[in-house]
């Protein structure tokens, strides 16, 4: 049920979703391995654009595009800024314990086995994966979904947006006024 | 034009995003440094929204890419107020170790 | 005209206590229980004519609780016992000085108003808010008026508190898992309910954690000594003469019909844990360097032979258990007030350190050996009536429980005896001991009358409460 | 019938009226007028028993009184009624009769007691209670008196309170009737379950009517009833608060714990004939304990030296006979018994009384002798009496302790054999102490010889008559001619006994008992007339008769084997248990309290650790959720 990819015969789309998902997965484990917060960021953007590119490989051109100017452009340069201002390098960061590592370690490997065990265990029928053939991916169409059908919640997230520059801003701003 | 997903099973991204989410789950708990945390917090995210996609195709169907749109708006909200939090609490406590953040003591 | 004006009176009179002032406190709290017992004599006439004087009245209606006082024999046989007991308790006060005396006796009559409301509740809710409230003024009471070291007090008298309390709220869950079942926290709702055994074995337990704090049946006694010792003698008259009744009474009420079948199932069990506590308490009695504390062991065995009644689940054993618990509350009443009348004088409750009180006060000896006498159930004594009920109850499901049972006569004639030596006889002593005084006499003579008189003649009680309890056996019966 | 209850409420409660205005006029009124009160009260009573005993004897009809209910249980009711039928006023009889004697003899005796009227009040008391005790028509109005006379013998015994010892000894025949008296309630328990009811006109037609009798359980009801009996009437195991008992003042032991409430037992026994009827093996064991009982007290009373206490192992060893005989269901010989035994025992303790207040107190027969002359009166009314107890033909005691070893010889030649050597022990000791106290020379101080004399009056003539009753008392039950079986046959199921032909047999039996009875009196007179011994003081008693002296050592063994450990389980239960106990609901006080302050230190405000703890938890629900099932 595990559906092992057959290397010898695999199609391009396979070998693509391959590669995606290995860079994926090795940069987030190298951005929390690497000592350097700066080192992190770099590999969390390379992780990021790999996952715009799983987003281009089903498909959805638009919320690729999307997530590369939100991820990689704006919050990756918040990340970037932060780390620069607050002059964040390897010897500032100082390792846990190691029983905590350990720990963290152990939860990881049985959230990752529940998980799995969930999902193995749940035995989900894929059936054929039907084709409609219809658009519903396409900016076009997205964009009409989100301004009828969503229009209240889209109007809600442009005011979250609002409300957290604000807040953004008083909060950096907050010890200046203290002073 | 046919389903990708007929090529690489949806499974097959279910598991990646598994794996990427616990991850995210293994940073939160393997790091101290706060903005490596949010940077894993951020990773779990990613891996939800992916899913989110994988299955709208599943569906052919919109809504899942809608719902990842919002939660993206959703993310950038709290990356931005999050970092601010933190540039403030380095302000305060000259570090931003979460072992020194324990205000939170009954 | 029903039962809450009695209930208004009490109520009414603690707040005009409290509002008069120190100096007029003691007689004003003693008019308004004066008029609470003569407000339910007049009731309990109406009643013995036929008229019913219950209440019942929606009170909230979301969940369903009704303001419901059902006052049949039973309950009136009760109320009459509070009544009775109050201004003789109010009285027996008045050789003392308080501190603050407006707050004290406001506080007993508002005790006197709880554990009234106890005894009428017929909705479940209500009889639990009349509960816990009987609880508050008698902390207060001991904590603040009480003797001996103020944190030892304190210690003891918060342990009683949360004990209780604890115990108390087991009952609270017992009624909303009843409230779900029935719909209604009415007694005559849930009286209907047919319950698995499984449930009622559960409710049975839960309500018997309540009350067995409260009586208190062995393992669950260890508040009672140190808060009858350490509680103002008015507090410890409170206490063992009404405020027990309420955990006793509340087993024939409410747990046994509530849970019959369960009741029925482990009868053996409780009546052998009241029993134990029937030899245990008399046994720890003999060996009390206190007389408050021997006195708290001896009530403690007493109660232990009513409990061990009240489980039989006989007519006789209920009867006798009433009977029993009536004179119990006047005899031990008396005890203590003769224990703190010693007290004014001798500046002690230490056993060893009286004697040679006969000598000096013959006319309080008297009083005090025939006090001792019932409370040792001699035959002429209401306790003997009583003692005799549950025992002969006992005797019908199994003779080794009479046998058992009635180690009572022996150990209580034992203990109660040496007492008596210890702090009455012998010769005189250095200490003068003066001689009663009026007061004092009206409250132990007015006790000693009742004791005798129902002691020769307890057809009145007997014929008030055998009909509901009847009843009550009916519920009880009839699966 | 009216007429009838108002008169028995007369009976009942004159002495109750005595005890009412001695205990709150007495001290008032002044000794004299008090007892003339107190002896007035028991007199008005015994002429109303007088009364009632000729109606009896013409109309032979038992009158039954019901006042009102009193106790109501489930399947009995028990009304406080009375019944006077031939035994109860039998009873009430010599109660009333030799009761007013002793009140008349306390005038004097007590008159130099500053709590005089308190002494008379109590003597009412219990002749109140005595009388309620006779004449109650259920057992449960018999109780009453049963525990009534208890308490008054309490009361009497402690008398002069001052003392501590009294009041032990007071407190332990107190105790030691309560253990009876269980026995007696839980015989009641047993026959009212049995056949609903406590009366004993409808109990005895009940059981005869019954078809098919539960004999074990009415055997048990029978033994605990006994158990009862044992308690009053100190038969052993019960008996050792008897002798205890005579630290109250003499007259007390006279009219108590001599004639009267000690035969309670055996008028409870009677009155229950038709119930021990039916149990033959409590039949039997009566008849041993009393058997061993009276053995065993004559042996103890040998070598007493205190001549109350002699008397009252005398009277312990009586009692014994008499249950001997109920043993055999020869009741009226039992009652023939009870009724010679009160005339001559009350008029001992009287006579011994008399010696007493004579040397001030005095009690030790170490320090009396030679008597004769200085009290003649008490000498020769102690004589009669000692002569009667001793079984010397034709006083009143040779007849009834004749008819009791006869039907011994009947049933069980071993009782007889026992019975008889008590006889014989009796004897001796009777006339240890007679020559103990009145012949030879006087052993005491010179000041108590110079204040020797004969007591007055009003002590002598209760002396003269009592001596008298002692004397002729045998007639009512004269061999092969008994008014008394005839009076006392309706009570009886059975024949009245098996009438005794006097055969040879017979005759041979009571010629050995006489023989017996003289050779016991001529040990004495050799050892205590002839050898001029004195017994040795307590330091120099040794072997057999130390152990006889200390009395077995029975009070020690019950110490150890009874109350020690009951105080030791006391102490242990009050210093342990208790604490064990409060500790334990501290304990989870504090284990309450000690879990708040571990769960404290995980609330450490260290997210790292909340963020573990969330991981773990999600675990935890989503393994459940998905896994479990």
């Amino acid at each position: 049920m595990i559906h092992i990819p057959d290397f010898a015969h695999a199609t391009t789309v396979q070998i693509i979703f391959c590669f995606l998902a290995f860079i994926t997965v090795a940069t987030a484990f190298l951005t929390i391995f690497s000592r350097n917060p700066i080192h992190s960021a770099i590999y969390l953007v390379i992780c990021f654009f790999s996952i715009a590119g799983h987003y281009l490989l089903l498909n959805a051109q638009f919320l690729a595009v999307v997530h590369i100017i939100v991820y990689s452009g704006a919050i990756m340069i918040l990340f970037l800024f932060t780390i620069m201002l607050m002059n964040l390098n390897e010897q500032r960061d100082v390792h846990r314990p190691r029983i905590t590592r350990l720990g963290a370690i152990v939860s990881f490997c049985l959230i990752c086995i529940v998980l799995i065990a969930i999902f193995i265990n749940s035995k989900p029928i894929v059936g054929e994966y039907d084709s409609t053939g219809e658009d519903f991916q396409s900016i076009k169409v997205l964009g009409k979904i989100l301004l009828n059908e969503y229009m209240v919640p889209f109007e809600f997230a442009s005011i979250l947006l609002l409300v957290a520059m604000i807040g953004t801003v008083l909060l950096s701003k907050k010890e200046k006024l203290n002073k | 034009m046919g389903n990708i997903l007929n090529q690489i099973g949806i499974e097959n991204y279910i598991f990646l995003c598994v794996v990427l989410f616990c991850i995210g789950i293994f940073g939160v708990l393997y790091r101290r440094n706060a903005i490596i945390v949010f940077m894993s917090i951020e990773i779990m995210l990613n891996a939800v929204n992916l899913l989110f996609v994988a299955f709208s195709t599943y569906h052919q169907d919109a809504q899942g890419q809608v719902f990842v749109f919002f939660s993206m708006a959703v993310a950038a909200a709290e990356v931005a107020v999050g970092l601010a939090i933190l540039v403030s609490i380095f302000r305060n406590l000259g570090s931003i170790s979460i072992d020194n953040l324990k205000n939170l003591k009954g | 005209m029903n039962v809450s004006l009695i209930l208004i009176i009490l109520l009414i009179g603690a707040f005009a206590t409290y509002l008069v002032g120190d100096k007029l406190a003691s007689k004003v709290a003693l008019f308004f229980s004066l008029a609470a017992l003569g407000c339910s004599v007049v009731l309990t006439n109406h009643f013995l004519a036929g008229e019913s004087i219950s209440l019942i009245n929606a009170w909230i209606t979301q969940p369903k609780i009704s303001f419901a006082l059902n006052a049949d024999g039973l309950a009136i046989a009760m109320l009459l016992l509070t009544v009775a007991l109050t201004p003789i308790i109010i009285f027996s006060s008045f050789g003392n000085e308080y501190k603050n005396a407006k707050g004290f006796y406001a506080l007993i009559l508002f005790m006197a108003f709880a554990m009234t409301g106890t005894f009428l509740a017929a909705d479940g809710l209500l009889y639990y808010i009349f509960w816990e409230l009987a609880l508050i003024p008698i902390y207060f009471i001991a904590l603040i008026w009480g003797n001996g070291d103020s944190e030892e007090r304190r210690k003891a008298v918060v342990k009683f508190f949360i004990y209780t309390l604890a115990g108390s709220l087991f009952m609270l869950v017992a009624f909303i898992y009843l409230y779900q079942k029935a719909g209604s926290f009415l007694i005559e709702d849930l009286y209907k309910l047919n319950l698995s055994a499984c449930e009622q074995l559960w409710i049975f337990l839960a309500f018997f954690l309540a009350y067995a704090i409260k009586i208190p049946i062995i393992p669950f006694h260890t508040w009672q000594a140190n808060v009858y010792q350490k509680a103002p003698t008015v507090g410890t008259m409170l206490l063992s003469g009404i405020m027990l009744k309420m955990g006793l009474y509340s087993v024939i009420r409410w747990q046994l019909p509530l849970a019959p079948l369960a009741a029925k199932e482990y009868m053996n069990i409780f009546i052998a844990l009241g029993i134990a506590g029937v030899i245990y308490g008399s046994i720890v009695a003999l060996r009390q360097k206190d007389l408050k504390k021997l006195l708290a062991y001896s009530s403690l065995a007493h109660v232990g032979l009513i409990a061990a009644g009240t489980y039989t689940l006989t007519i006789d054993g209920l009867r006798g258990a009433v009977l029993q618990m009536i004179a119990h509350g006047f005899v031990v009443v008396g005890l203590f007030f003769a224990a703190e009348v010693i007290f004014r004088r001798f500046e002690t409750r230490n056993i060893s350190e009286m004697g040679g009180i006969r000598i000096q006060s013959p006319k309080f000896t008297s009083m005090f050996l025939i006090l001792v006498l019932a409370s040792v159930a001699l035959p002429s004594t209401f306790n003997f009536v009583g003692e005799f009920t549950v025992l002969y109850s006992l005797s019908q499901i199994n003779v080794w429980f009479a046998v058992l049972g009635g180690t009572t006569i022996i150990l209580g004639a034992y203990y109660m005896l040496k007492m008596f030596q210890h702090v009455m006889l012998g010769d005189k002593n250095a200490k003068t001991f003066a001689d009663v005084t009026i007061n004092e006499g009206i409250s132990l003579v007015v006790i000693i009358a009742v004791l005798i008189f129902f002691g020769f003649y307890p057809k009145p009680i007997t014929d008030l409460i055998t009909p509901s309890l009847e009843t009550i056996l009916n519920v009880i019966n009839k699966n | 019938m009216e007429m009838d209850t108002n008169l028995a409420l007369v009976l009942v409660l004159a002495p109750f009226l005595g005890f009412l205005i001695n205990v709150f006029f007495g001290k008032s009124l002044g000794r004299t007028v008090s007892g003339i009160i107190g002896t007035a009260a028991v007199v008005v009573s015994f002429l109303v028993t007088i009364f009632f005993f000729n109606q009896i004897t013409l109309t032979g009809k038992a009158i039954q009184i019901t006042l009102f209910d009193w106790i109501q249980i489930s399947n009995l009711k028990i009304n406080l009624g009375f019944l006077l039928d031939q035994l109860s006023l039998l009873w009430l009889l010599f109660v009333t009769g030799i009761g007013s004697l002793i009140h008349l003899y306390s005038i004097s005796y007590m008159h130099d007691d500053e709590n005089m009227h308190k002494f008379f009040s109590y003597l009412n008391l219990f002749v109140f209670f005595m009388i309620t005790l006779v004449i109650g028509s259920n057992l449960l109005v018999l109780f009453i008196g049963w525990e009534g006379v208890g308490l008054c013998s309490y009361l009497l015994i402690g008398f002069w309170y001052k003392n501590q010892d009294y009041n032990d000894a007071a407190k332990k025949a107190f105790i030691m009737n309560r253990i009876g008296d269980l026995g007696l309630l839980i015989g009641m328990f047993i026959l009212g379950s049995m056949f609903s009811t406590l009366d004993y006109a409808t109990l005895k037609t009940a059981i005869a009517g019954a078809a098919n009798l539960n004999i074990p359980l009415l055997s048990l009801a029978a033994l605990c009833l006994f158990i009862g009996a044992c308690g009053k009437s100190a038969q052993i195991p019960l008996y050792t608060w008897l002798p205890d008992a005579m630290a109250g003042p003499t007259p007390v032991s006279a009219l108590i714990h001599a004639a009267t409430m000690v035969t309670a037992g055996i008028f409870m026994v009677t009155r229950l004939n038709f119930v021990f009827d039916l149990a033959p093996d409590v039949q039997t064991i009566i008849a041993i304990v009393g058997g061993i009982t009276s053995l065993v007290a004559a042996t103890i009373g040998l070598v007493q030296t205190d001549i109350k206490k002699v008397l009252a192992y005398s009277t312990v060893s009586q009692l014994g006979l008499m249950f001997l005989a109920l043993g055999f269901g020869a009741y009226e010989v039992a009652v023939f018994h009870v009724i010679t035994h009160a005339f001559f025992k009350a008029c001992l303790f009287l006579g011994s009384g008399s010696v007493i207040h004579g040397l001030h107190g005095e009690q030790d027969m170490r320090k009396m002798g030679g008597l004769r002359s200085a009290m003649p009166i008490t000498f020769w009314t102690m004589l009669v009496s000692s002569l009667a107890i001793s079984g010397v033909p034709f006083f009143s005691g040779f007849f009834s302790k004749d008819e009791i070893l006869l039907t011994a010889f009947h049933h069980n030649k071993a009782l007889y054999v026992i019975g008889s050597i008590a006889s014989i022990m009796t004897a001796f000791y009777m006339f240890r102490l007679m020559f103990l106290t009145f012949f030879k020379d006087f052993r005491g101080t010179e000041e108590q010889k110079h204040h020797l004399h004969e007591s007055d009056g009003l002590i002598t003539f209760p002396l003269m008559i009592l001596a008298l009753l002692a004397t002729f008392g045998g007639v009512i039950s004269l061999p092969g001619n008994s008014w008394l079986n005839e009076y006392l046959a309706p009570l009886f199921t059975k024949v009245a006994g098996e009438e005794h032909h006097l055969g040879t047999t017979e005759y041979i039996l009571m010629g050995v008992a006489v023989l017996g009875g003289l050779l016991g009196i001529l040990i004495a007179y050799i050892k205590y007339f002839k050898q001029d011994n004195v017994p040795e003081s307590d330091e120099n008693i040794t072997g057999l008769a130390k152990v006889l002296y200390n009395k077995y050592y029975v009070d020690e063994a019950y110490d150890v084997i009874f109350v020690a450990p009951v105080n030791a389980l006391s102490k242990f239960f009050r210093d342990y248990i208790e604490t064990g106990l409060s500790a334990l609901v501290f304990g989870l006080g504090k284990v309450t309290n000690e879990l708040g302050f571990q769960g404290k230190k995980l609330q450490s405000g260290s997210i790292g650790l909340y963020l573990f703890a969330f991981v773990l938890g999600l675990c935890a629900i989503v393994s459940y959720i998905f896994l479990a099932q």
